[in-house]
């Protein structure tokens, strides 16, 4: 019963970690972070970050269920 | 359009390989944007930059930016290729080649290609400098969006 | 600027040998326009294309754009070869690399080069259709500058 | 004492070749623009071409003195 959530860049760098898991069957995205942010508290970055649901942007009402795969996008920077 | 017209790759980018993708007998014009990696920026030094990616989704977000150009101009032929990992300062990043009937057109889908791949696509960029390290995209180096995430319309 | 970086030439462009001669480590954007020879030109089907150029002056001239556009964008890198002879369909006729620090100034720095070319650069091209064939640039087909004439301020 | 002249595309076609030379020491442009078309009545392409001397666009009043090398342009095409 968890979801496995991705982290890039500096939230990676952070949480030392590029995949986890959060126990849950199904919250919004918005709780997902939340989750984290209670998690660790001392990266900031989880605020300021984009969400994406299964490779797809996603709000902070979208809902997750379980199995799905959570990413935190933090701004971009490529080109 | 192949969806290997878009790809995120960790070898040097081959210019011609991106260029032959989109070559078409009614092309007259062929547009291509490199971005390379430059020295200095703002006065700093970069020594190296490091190149990471979402992958699966940044080959998906830059198909999608693909689609878009394709749906403003039908004729049009699009591969954009970009590169993670380490990089040295003048080797390739991002390579962007448009084809289009008539040259205006080349000219600003590749453009726009550019613009959004700034917006949308996951991939970010960690400078290393003589004196300490960055990634970059945070909102005192570079905003790539004024609200801190796209617009709901950018991002479908 | 090197004089080698506006060429005119009867072999196929490398477009390579072309995007090398503008790199440098203070170029973050590298812009290239490439024309290629398109099959259909409204509804007319092009079976080959033959280019010829008062050569001499036509380097000349190309390295005046060169230097218009060093002008308007003094950290800037310019090199144009443009192919002679006869070229088939989806051969390249003229490629364009242009760098710059900052990618806005690397695109309308290659526009304008492409459309300077149009203006200035004595060359001609002639089309080879299955029924006939006609040297390009007459006011009927293509009109390079309103008067019959570049302006007296587009000359030097 | 002659004035050597280019001739390229529809020019070069329809006088038959590249090169020709006419008599004089010292005309202006339009002088030679006029010659030509008194020589090549049936070639009105003379009449629409830019003139260059010494490979630079010349306009009717620039003075051709001998030795230098005067070129018809017609409307180019090139790109």
């Amino acid at each position: 019963m968890s979801i496995r959530i991705l982290l890039f860049a500096e939230l990676e760098e952070k949480v030392g970690t590029r995949q986890i898991e959060i126990d849950g069957t199904e919250m919004t995205a918005g709780e997902v972070r939340n989750t984290l942010l209670e998690k660790y508290p001392e990266v900031s970055a989880f605020n300021s970050a984009m969400m994406a649901i299964n490779e797809e942007y996603a709000d902070d009402q979208d809902v997750v269920r379980e199995g799905d795969l959570v990413a935190f996008i933090p701004p971009v920077s490529g080109g | 359009m192949n969806n290997n017209n878009f790809e995120i790759i960790n070898t040097p980018i081959q210019i011609n390989e991106v260029i032959n993708k989109v070559e078409d007998r009614n092309a007259g014009a062929i547009n291509t944007f490199i971005g390379t990696v430059r020295e200095l920026t703002k006065g700093k030094k970069t020594v190296y930059l490091k190149y990471d990616a979402y992958i699966s989704m940044a080959e998906k977000k830059l198909a999608q930016i693909g689609g878009e150009i394709q749906k403003e101009y039908p004729e049009s032929k699009v591969a954009i290729t970009h590169r993670i990992g380490e990089l040295a300062i003048s080797d390739i990043a991002v390579v962007i080649a448009v084809s289009t009937p008539h040259r205006a057109d080349a000219f600003a889908a590749s453009r726009y290609a550019i613009e959004r791949i700034k917006e949308i696509v996951p991939i970010w960029k960690k400078e290393h400098w003589e004196d300490g390290e960055k990634w970059m995209g945070d909102q005192l180096e570079h905003k790539p969006y004024p609200e801190g995430k796209p617009e709901k319309g950018d991002l479908n």
